[in-house]
């Protein structure tokens, strides 16, 4: 029994983690159908400039917003440097584009800080809450907290603010948006500002849990890929399910079935579901318009 | 008999009905139109019947066969070929690569032969080329036929689409507003194709908002409004039933009056 | 179209051809490791060390003296890269020995290529597959996997330990050592009655340390691994309270592991290190002291950081490939592989080096000392 | 017209081939060479699917490990010769794209993506896990072809550099021919229109899922030989050759180079094979710089470096 809730902690903690990424995913991808691929290194650089500024005397919390701030700079660099010029390119070449992104900022991230690992301490200590014989660390708690509070952000911003479905309409119709006098390329900066800030919140939050080095970005950009399209890509509702199943569909496999392949029935289930349902648990079904 | 027999055809998306209950048939040879205001659920329609979407209840029936929900390319096959309102041409191939595809179900072969090239492969794709070229010659394409078709004029891409859908040598034919962005002299020479199409037997579903054209070369009209087919007859039946000057003509006969001027 | 492609690829060749081709009069050595990559862990350090070594050797004369003329190249842990660059340094670079080979992988792509052409090479990859069987012209540097294994599984015996839960690292390193480890348990009476892995990026793994809490009589854990999997192992297993000891592998041995972990966490755990760990340790007699505190500090002085395990085995491959050379007394390949052959008593970081026809290794058990991690730092314990 | 294209193309590809050892200036340069056609080859399986029919894969490389590994414990474990090993991993793709095919390929755009990176991602996973067959991460060696030494047999000695640039050269030639062949025939016809509209497609016959099954398939086997090549090249293979890092190589040089075009793929594997040695000396900005190629590229010649600089050649001749 406290080994289910071991599992259950393990599961959750992971699945948040998985869960701030796909968050990540959410805004660009509703604002203009890219699927983002460098949201890894968004997340890098949350934990790696936090990391540093620490180092050079910052106080924590002021490395952290630092990390945030320009993270999400380097979030709109992005977007009017490499997404805004190749507007209307098919999707195989955006995925190029941003998988570019994601090596050239890993690159420039070894150049400029290391390649070695770190860590910096966790916010509230390391002492484990025990519960019924189960721990979790507080770090957990904030991690799964920092995911609850982007979800509702997320689903307050689209669906209660202007800004937010103004951000929505944009993916569904670009030209129609602007009609409406929707200022397109204000919304696409804002959420590649607000999808970096994300990354780098979440970078923040795992750092003392993970650990953080200038590669990290890409395993975490896959699994929150995969959670992300497992609960239906653009949902903020599929990113957070989508993560936390993920989470604890690895940690339940590592508990009970083969540590060794709790990775391999993640993707199988994935595929599963995928089969049955296309557009994942909480996509929108999209009729054909010919 | 009838060639094709549509009955009690339906579709709802998120709650509206898009297309209700409509029934009709088409005998070959025979050219029937379908008219309505904009948004009546005529492309849906022949999106139901072309198998492009699933009906939500009714009947499609070829050849007294029923076809309802079955495959596009299943119905291609049993000849039924359509065009398209918002063109879906093949923009990276060249125009007679496009008239090519239609040619698909005559030119197709084991895999092995055309990965290979092999002299049964060249074969087939010679007749349908050859085919080809003489349905490019018949709507005044052939000098493009190495072209891509993206850079086409609109006008051209009608006829392309024409072109494509002729190559199946279809028993029913499914034109959506073939003759939509179209100068006076080409609608007049689709006006011509279609009639001499229908002279071979092959029947004509037509969706057209040029009245004139539609008043002149049908043979029967149905008529949707807001998804229910409201009225259906001969040009003249139609052209006179209050509900439809009501619903629809009054307003449409101006628009046509405009792009004739 | 045929200009394009023509011109580009005439302009690649040029661009290449222009890139290599060096002096002549000079003693060229060749070296491929992983300074990037998901093994930059490792390669990062090693290129390092072997930079700063051919700098100090040139500035000191260069050996015989001729200077060594280094070309250094990056496989991102990449074995197909790998072995390219190994052709690249024999056929094109002509150089007369190789360094390298961060990784496993890695090592085996150049040892083709090294044992085809004649070319000593010295490996910087753990694994005993590539020593055993021995290759003419390959020798290596680093304790094999086993080694390790048996260096803890001595301790755990000592300690009265005779079952184990293990819990291992799915990359090379800690899959090649779980799989050692497996072998030689039995050696020293010692059953593992638990055998967990873990993915080198994962985040957490209580789940597995929770089955190996929950298996009866475990008495230590055993985590071969590296990167950042052992810190969280580490943390992980003091989150869960465990009162039995843990084992790490060598392949942690570092102060920042124990920064990663936590002194917290890390307070207790045993692993088998080299002496460049505890160099401040060192008696002034000890045969590795001058060796060791000389290099960490030449280390310290260019790169303002502590040099790692895997940067001691560089060290000790240009050591040993430099003695050999100046043995050698010339650059034919066949003359430098008989003169590391014929290596004996160099004292190295990692430990002492005497290799023989049938020994490519060079090491014995008492290169590595089993160390503990204690609030005031490393503690010797044999 | 499109038949002499053809041989156009294939001819200076031979050409390209046949005459650039004669400025080699060491035995280096055929083994670069050897990796750009391996590469080429696999890459031109992707042109199939994603150039012809559209359809994206980030897991491919997982065909070309089970190409590999077939190459390796095929000869290991049933006696098989290593050049029939190289079949049967081949047809082992085949059959295994044929059988997750049709549920993956039902999947549009992302969703597609990652149940291909999925399916690339077990395959790894599984090379990587069984070490007590497949040798786990540290990888395991394969058997030499032996057509070496058949050849010095026969009284032709010749270098391994030498006859695995021949070797890989006329397979990448006899992989360009097909495809060019599968271009301008029926069934290249029917996967290209699926590109441009499935629906439009589907209405003039064509089975829209069996086409894109056939390109699924095809290119599976493309990237299965392509594998089994480098593993009989490199004599020693590891579960990277799987890697979702290799997979999305694979497609990083189809796009680059012109995903439509089977000389435009190889262009672009030739550049990425090129890449990381003309820049060794820089080799700490290697990333900095292959990002940037590929974010430039896709920005200023959408279509892919070849395509891209034809049209404009040919905009310019008009």
């Amino acid at each position: 029994m406290d080994a289910l809730l071991q599992f259950i902690f393990s599961g959750v903690t992971v699945g948040a983690v998985y869960a701030l990424v796909a968050l990540g995913f959410t805004i660009i991808y509703n604002a203009s159908d890219v699927v983002n691929f460098a949201q890894g290194e968004f997340v890098m650089l949350g934990g790696m400039i936090t990391v540093f500024a620490h180092q050079a005397g910052l106080p924590l919390p002021l490395a952290a917003l630092l990390a945030i701030l320009a993270t999400a700079a380097i979030g709109v660099a992005l977007n009017k440097l490499a997404i805004e010029p190749a507007r209307g390119a098919p999707v195989v070449s955006l995925i190029i584009i941003t998988i570019g992104a994601s090596i050239l900022i890993r690159g420039a991230a070894q150049l400029i800080f290391d390649k070695q690992l770190h860590r910096f301490p966790a916010f509230s200590g390391d002492d484990p809450i025990r519960v019924m014989g189960a721990t979790i660390l507080p770090q957990s708690l904030w991690v799964i907290g920092g995911a609850l509070v982007v979800f509702f952000g997320l689903w307050l911003f689209f669906t209660r603010t202007l800004t937010g479905k103004a951000v929505l309409a944009t993916a569904n119709n670009r030209v129609a948006a602007q009609l409406v006098g929707i200022n397109t390329s204000w919304v696409m900066t804002l959420s590649f500002g607000l999808s970096a800030a994300i990354g780098a919140l979440a970078g923040v939050l795992v750092t003392p849990i993970t650990l953080v080095a200038y590669d990290v970005g890409v395993g975490l950009a896959l699994k929150g890929f995969a959670a992300a399209m497992l609960g239906g890509m653009g949902n903020p509702k599929g990113a957070l399910v989508g993560g936390l199943a993920l989470g604890l569909l690895e940690a339940m496999t590592a508990g009970y079935l083969s540590s060794q392949y709790k990775d391999a029935v993640a993707f199988i289930v994935i595929l599963a579901v995928l089969f049955v349902m296309p557009q994942g648990i909480f996509g929108k079904k999209s009729t054909e318009r010919v | 008999m009838s060639l094709l027999d549509v009955n009690g055809l339906g579709i709802t998306f998120g709650g509206l009905k898009a297309v209700n209950d409509v029934s009709f048939s088409v005998q070959p040879g025979e050219i029937v139109s379908v008219i309505g205001p904009n948004g009546a659920g005529k492309t849906t329609l022949f999106n139901m019947i072309s198998g492009v979407y699933q009906p939500g209840r009714g009947t499609v029936a070829l050849d007294g066969r029923d076809v309802t929900g079955i495959a596009p390319n299943r119905l291609a096959e049993m000849g039924l070929s359509r065009t398209f309102q918002n063109l879906q041409v093949f923009q990276e191939m060249t125009v007679l690569e496009n008239v090519l595809a239609g040619y698909h179900l005559q030119e197709r072969g084991p895999v092995l032969a055309d990965l290979l090239s092999l002299p049964s492969m060249r074969r087939r794709a010679a007749r349908a080329r050859e085919g080809a070229r003489g349905l490019l010659a018949r709507v005044r394409l052939d000098k493009a036929e190495g072209q891509e078709a993206g850079s086409l004029s609109y006008g051209a891409l009608k006829r392309l689409e024409i072109a494509r859908a002729l190559a199946l040598r279809p028993k029913i034919l499914l034109l959506d507003e073939p003759a939509a962005g179209c100068n006076a002299v080409e609608t007049e020479e689709i006006d011509a194709l279609i009639a001499e199409l229908a002279a071979a037997g092959i029947a004509i579903l037509l969706v057209e908002h040029d009245m004139k054209m539609v008043m002149r070369i049908s043979n029967h009209i149905v008529v949707l409004d807001h998804g229910e087919k409201i009225a259906e007859g001969d040009p003249a039946t139609v052209s006179r039933d209050p509900g439809v000057i009501a619903a629809y003509l009054g307003a449409e006969e101006t628009e046509a009056a405009d792009a004739d001027g | 179209m045929m200009k394009t492609m023509t011109s580009t690829a005439l302009a690649s060749l040029v661009a290449l051809g222009a890139l290599s081709g060096a002096a002549q009069a000079e003693i060229r050595l060749g070296a491929s490791v992983s300074a990037s990559g998901p093994a930059a862990f490792l390669g990062d350090p090693e290129a390092k060390t072997i930079e700063m070594m051919i700098e100090e050797i040139n500035a000191a004369g260069g050996v015989n003296g001729e200077e060594i003329a280094l070309t250094l190249y990056d496989d991102g842990g990449d074995p197909n890269k790998a072995r390219t660059f190994a052709t690249r340094l024999v056929e094109d670079d002509e150089v007369v020995a190789i360094i390298g080979g961060s990784t496993t992988g890695t090592t085996m792509s150049i040892l083709d290529v090294a044992e085809d052409e004649g070319i000593p090479f010295i490996s910087l990859a753990g694994a005993i597959s590539i020593v055993d069987p021995v290759r003419e012209y390959v020798f290596k540097t680093p304790h094999t996997d086993r080694m390790a294994c048996q260096k803890i599984f001595t301790d755990m015996q000592a300690q009265g330990i005779a079952s184990i839960g293990m819990i291992s690292g799915t990359d090379g390193f800690g899959a090649s050592m779980q799989a050692q480890c497996k072998e030689v348990a039995g050696e020293f009476g010692i059953e593992i009655l638990a055998d967990e892995t873990y993915g080198p990026q994962d985040a957490d793994m209580t789940p597995q340390l929770t089955r190996i809490r929950d298996t009866d009589g475990v008495q230590a854990v055993l985590n071969p691994g590296f990167g950042q999997g052992p810190a969280i192992v580490t943390r992980n297993v003091a989150q869960l309270g465990f009162e039995i000891p843990l084992y790490q592998s060598h392949g942690v041995a570092s102060n920042a592991f124990v920064e990663l972990a936590g002194l917290d966490a890390a307070e207790g755990v045993r692993l088998p290190g080299t002496a460049l760990l505890i160099g401040d340790l060192l008696a002034e007699d000890d045969p590795q002291y001058k060796v060791v505190n000389d290099y960490i500090a030449a280390y310290q002085a260019k790169y303002d950081q502590e040099p790692s395990t895997f940067a001691g085995y560089a060290h000790d491959a240009v050591a040993l490939m430099v003695d050999a050379i100046t043995r050698a007394g010339s650059t034919d390949p066949a003359a430098i592989r008989d003169a590391i052959e014929a290596t004996s008593g160099l004292v190295g970081t990692t430990g002492i080096y005497t290799f023989s026809p049938e020994d490519h290794l060079g090491l014995d058990l008492s290169a590595f000392r089993m160390l503990e991690i204690t609030g005031e730092g490393w503690k010797q314990l044999d | 017209m499109e038949a002499r294209r053809k041989w156009i193309q294939l001819a200076v590809l031979a050409a390209l081939i046949a005459v650039l050892p004669f400025f080699f200036p060491s035995g280096y340069y055929y083994r670069v060479g050897a990796l750009i056609f391996v590469n080429g080859l696999s890459v031109i399986g992707l042109v199939i699917l994603i150039g012809y029919a559209g359809q994206i894969s980030l897991g491919h490389a997982g065909f070309a490990g089970i190409g590999a590994y077939a190459c390796a414990l095929g000869p290991q474990h049933l006696g098989l010769h290593p050049g029939l090993a190289l079949i049967l991993g081949a047809v082992i793709s085949g059959l295994l794209a044929l059988l997750i095919g049709r549920p993956i390929l039902r999947l549009k755009g992302y969703y597609l993506a990652v149940a291909t990176l999925g399916f690339g991602i077990l395959v790894s996973m599984l090379l990587t896990n069984e070490r007590a067959l497949t040798g786990g991460p540290d990888g395991i060696s394969v058997e030499d072809l032996g057509l070496r030494a058949l050849l010095r047999d026969l009284g032709w000695r010749i270098s391994g550099g030498e006859f695995w640039y021949g070797a890989s050269g006329i397979a990448l030639l006899v992989g360009a021919w097909l495809a060019l062949n599968l271009f301008d025939s029926p069934t290249g016809r029917a996967m290209r229109s699926l590109h441009g509209s499935e629906v439009a497609a589907s209405t003039v016959g064509i089975d829209v899922a069996r086409q894109k099954l056939r390109a699924f398939v095809i290119s599976a086997v493309y990237a299965s030989v392509a594998g089994s090549l480098l593993a009989l090249q490199n004599g020693f293979i590891t579960p990277d050759v799987a890697g979702f890092m290799h997979s999305i190589e694979m497609v990083t040089m189809a796009v680059l180079g012109g995903v439509g075009s089977v000389l435009g793929a190889t262009l672009g594997a030739a550049i990425l094979t090129l890449l990381p040695q003309v820049l060794t000396v820089f080799a700490e900005y290697e990333q900095l710089v292959l990002g940037a190629v590929m974010i430039l590229v896709m920005i200023f010649l959408p279509q892919g470096l070849l395509p891209s600089i034809a049209r404009r050649l040919r905009g310019r001749g008009e």
